[in-house]
């Protein structure tokens, strides 16, 4: 299997742990990954509204700078954010779908002294982790258990739709057993999929704020002693903003809210700064076998 | 009385239909006989000036032997009709194009490349061609141009009657000829022979399984051939169900498989149509990659199918790319 | 003393947008918009619907009938977070977040948003800064947004701001991609010229 | 190569043809006139009419009037598919004294106007149709039907509420009747209803009667636990082969008394009782309900230590005064000739578990309304009562519509019962423990006799009705009043607000859908099924039970979801139609079997092993093959194989496909 | 996902209508054809059905003699694998069609001119999708147009007097 890795725009911004903590899994898992060279934003939603097929074409751009790297077998290229990934993975599937899309496209790409002809396949790193490398592996490589760590695993929305295949979209699995892998306890609870209201938070607050503490209220009342997340948005909407929502709702919640890297990178006894603890606003030594 | 006169001409041949006629062996001192050869070059000296100087029709009838390409061909057939009551088409070239009538697989210019520039035999560095005319001390020297494709007689001129085989079997051509004589013709545009298939006629057909299913097709050169056994249930790619009976299964008895040269049967309109139609059905397989594979072992379709009338058949020749825009 | 305050509700056919159904069926993902049958799916599914002035079903049937002012004056299409569970949840498979996209940029196309709200704004500076340098800078496309929408917020989120700079979550460089940038813009602009061509 | 383009038969040809609007059906896109004008020129052709409806009485007149009138000797009819009125038109030529396959048919209507969106395309593809038509017709000879005398008995395969009655109705006609049913009893889906909608009967009580009146009639012979192997032969003269799997005691024994459950060694239940869906569990040895007809116990082999492990008390054995319990049958197969089989094997219910945002198998009181069925059913796990997976009595239940059916995702139909059952469920609810209910439904359809009334009744019961299509069941409590309750999102569609609503117990509305092993079946019994999987009729209006394989006919759900009372005016249907065939003595087979000419075959044998019926045999004293007119079904196969052209099928000759194929290509 | 190369367009094929004859089997692509109509489904009207009763009737020289009189493509309809109604029929024309492809690989005639698809009595849908898919790849390929057979160009007088003349 050959990897690429594309961070993407935020994984170099206010999710910048998640990239540090990635990484550093990576290596520990001994997966050679290195980075798309040239990859640029990918579209992202908000831009959809502003023009789709420039969306489109600037993701594109990404699939076909990988596709350049394609050796005897596809790439497969890793997306953590949530929104990378399904914006690669819709540009994928559109292309296919509706002709005149695939034409306008391919024409620009063109234009750049670029194509791609659709062998590029998109992966978030839960597939990976999982699925490729396998969870004996991962059980493998842990060297400080997570006893006592009750995690309410978060996929958020675009993880798991409407393109991702590698996990059910109503009850996803996957970081759940990626967290018994680690020896930490899977909570189980039913808003694991539900919007944590994206953008929303910075563009009508009160919805955003709202739909965040939601989530992480129902997590620590079915007992989470820590929230995992797979995409850089909700990290930052479910953490950074805990101190405005103690403000509007009047209740605190300090529930710690780290990438599922960060809680990996713990297990595998990684020092806390190559995995970007100190980043985190909510300390994660509160819980258990974090510290 | 004067004996009714007779032609006998070749154009694309090889020469083997004038075997046939010397094959007649006794029977041809009847056959003179009875009629007066009034034109026949192959076995006496006579010019197309004598042809030309016969009235019209003055011939009984006039066999003509050989597929038709070069202007000359045309010109002399034409020139037949004309002076012959009756024509009648003479083995598998003239019949349905024969050999030559495989040359339609290739547009003329590449034909001659081959032959004058790219065989492995060929020498000719300065790259000469035939020309129609050419100047030399004492005067111009002429040769017949080639046209497109090759044609079967009846594609150039109407023909009454049909002998087929490469070449033609000698008793379907004393029955011709005592068909002519005693006037006991059957309709416009038969075929002179019998109306039914070689197995009819075949001595291995009670070797034929009535199960017979074929796993792949063999080339006569690859296999022991069983001298006894029907050729197709050996393999082979035998076309005696499919072409006309009247050759006494001369192949068969040769231990060889029927190529197909007597053409086929008259409720037929393609005959290597037909015989895939056939052939293919008998193959074991039903998985589509299955069935590709045994087919692979069809090595060449037309050369297999079509050998001896490809001009006759319903594709005539090699399609070329379409002309684009409309009918 | 106050009256009563009564508005008239009736729709006149003439009101209506005759083409409006079809010019948004006609983008990608929009195919299926006339095969609702307005089951509300989308809407109970919908975590912002609590919000909306529509629900997610009035604006298909809205759009689907050419109520083309409502539909681009709601605020319906504004929260759409874009989470796609309708979009996988509906029986007829209608791309429901796809067409909420759509409407969001007629809507911004025709100028009828509601002034000073940040969603396009926000949309806006992320394409200028994908532009100019290939990649968005969350902190000063945020930093933008909040100056040009409600520059009083710009205090209430500074301290957040402060936070993220101090953790090293939010660069005032500019992140820039490697190699060429202008490709980028060249192939923006390629893509206009191509659509032109298609249309 | 040398053919001339003469009729067959000698005469020349003369051709009427007959060019229908079909109403507007054909006329609204074809220039009938048009074409009507282009036969016309086309040789042979003497008359040439347009009608409105051609299939009607004087449309059929005006042939016979022509026919007579202008001597013709070979008709052309342009309208709809043969498939539909071949059989109308060629009796209208007999009825004129002409040969019925003097006629052929151009399909201008399925073929060309209702699927041709340019009116010019469209007349021009119908003219382009009719000259194929009239080239071909000058080739037909005159035919005769076939006569093949056919077996009266006649196969059932399903015994559900369809199968029995069809069976009773057939049986009654004096008719041997062999009823195949896979289950250790007869009843289907029925037997397991506790009341019938709309007018609340009993189930059992009006199933039962006719089960033993199966179950005692003369003329019906019933195979329980048994699944039709394999299917030969042909309409009027069908071979079935029937496997019947043991049930390890005497059906002619046992008198259901059940000491021999009450000794078995397992003083409890083990396994999962299929009847009440796993809602209860029974011993090896059971009854499969108490109405269970055949009335008789069965032993389950995998549960059964004497028949799994080899050892065991068989204290049954020694319970049983009448030495019922046989441990040794085996599987039997048996082989019977019938003259027509009727399908009614019925349907399977829509997995619950396939839609995880309702919950089902994750909360245990979301429940399945088949399992609500056996709840409230007086012979059911609780007797009667309604009472959830842990033991309380819901106050508030929610019933779910349309659970896997307008479904793109599950089932695009509508399973058609789903409405009026859950207004049954919930009328019964209301009645039982008078808990409050909410329906939730996306459309009401109430649209047969007395069904509106009862929603109206329902309505005044008290039942609360949402619009809308639940979005999710969850446990996820957002106010104190959830805590601990399953709530259902949903949006309240004719309030146009999103409402969450906590109730006790969900009941969900499956879809009908057909058997996994649908698909196996119509191989079996060389039938089609629609997308969805349901046997498909051979027409939707005019040959509803009817298939494509002559004697093969449909009853119930296996065709497609409907309820009850469809589906036993279905089974009458089919049985009429197969009483039809086989009270008439004989089928008259379309003469479209192959011959091969005496006189040119040359006894290749190509054609011998291609044909699948062995219907052609080669004379090693003529050295020919011939084909045996009595086996052969007319597909052509020797035809398309023959390479000396000695093989013909009739109606399908060489020179009519030919002329045909000029026809099409050669006038437009 | 699918090969995203771009389409061809037909060029220069502007104003052409391809020609296509069909043969569907009675049981299962004619009576599917039918299901279209009765869903009203329309579709290119450029091909032209002749039915026969099953597909293994189908063979070489009604295909060729349907390309020679002049249609630009060739569609064959047959039930799928397993469910013929005549059991194995389908199998027979799929051998046929495999040989005479081969055969018109050496005569130089476009694969896609001649299309074989198997198609179910309840598959409306298909027969519409497939119409419409080789009426757009006969329509880019342009028109047939195989070089006419020449027949002979003067009819020789005397050929009317042979007879007699032959026994003189």
């Amino acid at each position: 299997m050959r990897y690429l890795y594309y961070p993407g725009c935020s994984l170099k911004g206010t999710g910048k742990a998640y990239d540090e903590s990635l990484v550093a899994v990576f290596d520990k898992l001994g997966m050679d990954v290195k980075e798309l060279p040239g990859w640029n934003c990918c579209g992202a939603t908000a831009y959809m509204s502003v023009d789709e097929t420039k969306a489109f074409a600037l993701a594109a751009r990404n699939l076909a700078l990988a596709e350049q790297e394609n050796g005897s077998d596809p790439i497969h290229l890793i997306a953590p954010c949530a929104a990378c990934y399904l914006v690669l993975n819709k540009v994928q599937k559109y292309m296919g779908e509706y002709g005149h899309l695939r034409e306008v496209i391919a024409n620009s790409l063109k234009a750049v002294g670029l194509n791609y002809h659709g062998t590029v396949k998109v992966r978030h790193p839960l597939d990976v982790f999982v699925n490729d490398i396998g969870l004996d592996k991962i059980k493998a490589a842990v060297s400080h258990p997570l006893k006592g760590l009750k995690v309410a695993s978060y996929y958020g929305c675009q993880v798991v739709r409407p393109y991702a295949d590698f996990d059910n979209q109503y009850n996803p699995q996957t970081m759940d057993q990626l967290m018994k892998a680690l020896g930490a306890e899977a909570v189980d609870w039913p808003l694991k999929t539900r919007c944590c209201g994206g953008t929303l938070t910075g563009t009508v607050e009160e919805a955003g704020l709202r739909m965040s503490y939601i989530l992480l209220k129902e997590a620590s009342k079915r007992g989470a002693n820590i929230m995992a997340t797979a995409c850089p948005l909700c990290q930052f909407n479910l953490e950074c903003y805990q101190g405005k929502m103690r403000g509007t709702f009047g209740d605190s919640i300090d529930l710690p809210v780290a990438f599922f890297t960060q809680i990996m990178g713990r297990a595998f006894g990684l020092e806390a700064k190559r995995i970007g603890l100190q980043r985190l606003f909510v300390p994660v030594k509160a819980a258990p076998a974090m510290a | 009385m004067s004996k009714p006169k007779a032609g006998f001409y070749w154009c694309a041949s090889c020469g083997g239909c004038e075997e046939s006629v010397v094959d007649l062996a006794e029977d041809l001192i009847a056959v003179v006989a009875a009629i007066d050869f009034a034109f026949f070059p192959c076995a006496m000296d006579f010019k197309r000036e004598d042809v030309e100087a016969m009235k019209d029709g003055e011939m009984a009838v006039c066999f003509i032997n050989g597929a038709v390409r070069s202007s000359e061909q045309f010109e002399m057939v034409e020139l037949l009709r004309k002076k012959s009551q009756l024509i009648i088409a003479y083995g598998s070239c003239a019949h349905m194009g024969g050999i030559p009538g495989l040359a339609n697989l290739y547009d003329l210019e590449s034909l001659l490349k081959r032959v004058y520039s790219e065989t492995e035999s060929t020498d000719n560095p300065s790259g000469t061609r035939p020309l129609p005319q050419t100047t030399v001390p004492g005067g111009k020297l002429t040769l017949p141009t080639l046209d497109e494709s090759v044609k079967s007689l009846d594609q150039v001129i109407p023909v009454d009657y049909y002998i087929p085989g490469c070449p033609p079997p000698t008793p379907l051509l004393k029955a011709a000829v005592e068909a002519v004589l005693s006037g006991k013709l059957p309709p416009k545009g038969s075929v002179l022979a019998p109306d039914h298939a070689l197995c009819k006629e075949c001595p291995r057909i009670d070797s034929k399984p009535e199960d017979l299913l074929i796993k792949e097709f063999k080339r006569p050169h690859e296999i022991q051939i069983d001298t006894e056994k029907c050729l197709l249930a050996q393999g082979l790619m035998c076309l005696g169900s499919g072409t006309r009976a009247g050759c006494a299964a001369v192949c068969i008895k040769g231990n060889m498989p029927c190529t197909g040269c007597m053409g086929p049967v008259s409720r037929v309109r393609d005959h290597g149509g037909a015989m895939m139609g056939a052939i293919s059905s008998l193959l074991e397989y039903t998985e589509e990659d299955q069935i590709v594979a045994a087919l692979d072992s069809v090595v060449d379709p037309v050369g297999t199918f079509y050998r001896y009338g490809v001009p006759a058949s319903m594709m005539f020749r090699k399609h070329k790319a379409p002309a684009i825009g409309g009918h | 003393m106050s009256s009563l305050q009564i508005q008239a509700r009736i729709k006149h056919q003439e009101e209506l947008d005759p083409d409006f159904a079809n010019s948004i069926a006609a983008l990608p993902g929009g195919e299926n918009l006339s095969r609702c049958i307005q089951c509300g799916t989308c809407s109970s599914t919908c975590p912002v619907s609590l919000y909306m002035d529509y629900t997610p079903r009035r604006i298909i049937a809205m759009t689907r009938a050419g109520f083309k002012q409502e539909v681009l004056a709601s605020n319906t299409i504004w929260l759409c977070a874009s989470c796609y569970e309708c979009t996988v949840d509906c029986p007829r498979q209608i791309k429901v977040t796809d067409i909420m996209y759509a409407l969001k940029r007629r809507a911004m196309d025709e100028k009828v948003y509601p002034k000073r709200f940040p969603t396009p704004v926000l949309a806006k500076e992320f394409f200028k800064s994908v532009l100019k340098t290939g990649r968005s800078n969350e902190g000063l496309t945020v930093t933008w947004m909040i100056l040009k929408t409600a520059p009083l917020n710009m205090l209430k989120q500074m301290g957040l701001g402060l936070k993220l700079l101090l953790r090293g979550r939010m660069a005032l460089g500019i992140e820039k991609m490697e190699g060429d940038p202008t490709q980028i813009r060249r192939l923006m602009e390629q893509v206009e010229v191509e659509e032109k061509k298609a249309h | 190569m040398f053919m001339e383009n003469k009729a067959s038969d000698g005469e020349q040809p003369r051709v009427g043809v007959y060019v229908c609007y079909c109403g507007m059906n054909i006329a609204s896109k074809v220039d009938v006139e048009a074409v009507r004008q282009f036969a016309e020129k086309l040789p042979n052709v003497v008359v040439s009419r347009t009608y409105k409806f051609m299939c009607s009485d004087p449309g059929q007149e005006l042939i016979a009037h022509d026919i007579k009138e202008q001597n013709l000797n070979r008709i052309v009819v342009a309208s709809c598919s043969p498939l539909l009125h071949d059989a109308t038109f060629r009796k209208a030529c007999a009825k004129a004294g002409l040969n019925p396959f003097y006629f052929t048919m151009a399909n201008i209507r399925e073929q060309v106007s209702w699927v041709t969106a340019n009116s010019a395309a469209a007349t021009k593809k119908a003219e382009a149709l009719v000259a194929a038509a009239v080239a071909r017709v000058a080739m037909h000879e005159a035919l005769e039907k076939k006569r093949v005398p056919v077996h009266a008995d006649v196969m059932v395969v399903g015994a559900g509420i369809s199968g029995i009655h069809a069976a009773l109705l057939l049986a009654n006609a004096g008719k041997k009747v062999y009823l195949v049913e896979r289950e250790p009893s007869i009843g289907g889906h029925m037997g397991q209803l506790d009341k019938t909608f709309p007018t609340l009967d009993c189930s059992a009580c009006i199933l039962t009667p006719k089960m033993s009146e199966v179950k005692n009639h003369p003329n019906i012979t019933l195979w329980t636990l048994s699944e039709v192997q394999e299917v030969s032969g042909f309409s009027g003269n069908f071979k079935v082969k029937v496997k019947r799997n043991p049930r390890f005691v005497k059906l002619e024994l046992c008198v259901a008394c059940g000491q021999c459950v009450e000794a078995c060694v397992f003083k409890e239940g083990r396994v999962p009782d299929e009847y009440n869906i796993g809602l209860s569990k029974h011993k090896p040895i059971y009854m499969p309900f108490p109405q269970a007809t055949p009335a008789s116990v069965l032993i389950d082999p995998n549960a059964c230590l004497k028949l799994s492990r080899g050892k065991c008390a068989s204290k049954c054995v020694e319970a049983c005064d009448r030495a019922a319990i046989d441990f040794e049958q085996k599987v039997e197969y048996s082989e019977v000739d019938v003259g027509a089989i009727i399908l009614a094997t019925g349907y399977q219910l829509f997995d619950a578990k396939k839609m995880p945002e309702y919950g089902y198998g994750k909360y245990p009181n979301v429940y399945t309304m088949i399992e609500l069925e056996r709840l409230v059913n007086a012979a059911g796990p609780t007797q009667g009562e309604i009472v959830m997976r842990d033991g309380r009595k819901p106050k508030r239940v929610g019933i779910i519509h349309c659970v896997g059916s307008r479904d793109k995702r599950h089932h695009p139909y509508c399973s058609s019962v789903c409405c009026m059952v859950s207004l049954k469920m919930a009328h019964l609810i209301r009645e039982r423990i008078d808990a409050e209910v909410f329906n939730f439904y996306i459309d009401m359809r109430t649209t047969l006799k007395g069904y509106e009334e009862f929603y109206d009744r329902v309505l005044h019961d008290g039942v609360n009705f949402v619009r809308g299509r639940v979005a999710e069941v969850t446990d996820w409590a957002m106010t104190p009043g959830e805590e601990g309750k399953l709530v259902i999102r949903v949006e309240d569609t004719l309030i146009g607000v999103v409402r969450r609503i906590p109730v006790d117990m969900v009941v969900l509305a499956t879809a009908m859908e057909a058997h996994d092993n649908a698909d196996d079946v119509r191989r079996k019994f060389n039938i089609s099924c629609s997308k969805e999987g349901w046997f498909l009729e051979r027409h939707p209006k005019l040959a509803p039970v009817s298939t494509f394989s002559d004697g093969i006919f449909l009853a119930g759900v296996c065709q497609g979801p409907k309820d009850i009372p469809e589906s036993v005016a279905q089974a009458g249907a089919a049985a009429a139609e197969a009483l039809a065939l086989v009270d008439k003595g004989f089928v008259e087979i379309e003469p479209n079997s192959a011959c091969i000419d005496a006189d040119t075959c040359s006894g290749c044998k190509t054609c011998v092993p291609l044909c699948p019926y062995h219907a052609i045999t080669f004379d090693a004293e003529k050295k020919i093959s011939a084909v045996n007119e009595a086996l052969c079904k007319g597909c052509g196969t020797c035809v398309g194989s023959c390479p000396s052209g000695a093989a013909q099928q009739k109606l399908f000759t060489d020179e009519q496909l030919h002329q045909e194929i000029e026809g099409v290509l050669n006038y437009v | 996902m699918s090969n995203l190369s771009l389409p061809q367009t037909a060029a220069g094929n502007d104003g052409f209508e391809p020609r296509i004859v069909a043969f569907f089997c009675n049981w299962c692509t004619y009576t599917a054809s039918d299901l279209a109509g009765i869903s009203r489904m329309t579709y290119a009207p450029n091909t032209r059905v002749i039915r026969v009763m099953c597909s293994g009737r189908i063979e070489p020289q009604l295909i060729l003699a349907a390309l020679r009189k002049g249609a630009d493509g060739v569609l064959i309809g047959g039930c799928h694998p397993g469910d013929c109604h005549y059991q194995v029929g389908n199998y027979k024309c799929l051998r046929r069609f495999k040989l005479l492809k081969r055969y018109f690989e050496q005569m130089g005639i476009e694969p896609e001119r001649v299309r074989l698809e198997w198609i179910a009595a309840s598959e409306g849908d298909k027969v519409q999708k497939v119409t419409n898919e080789m009426v757009e790849q006969v329509r880019k390929l342009g028109p047939l147009n195989l070089a006419e057979p020449p027949k002979p160009h003067h009819q020789a007088a005397v050929c009317a007097v042979a007879a007699e003349g032959a026994v003189s």
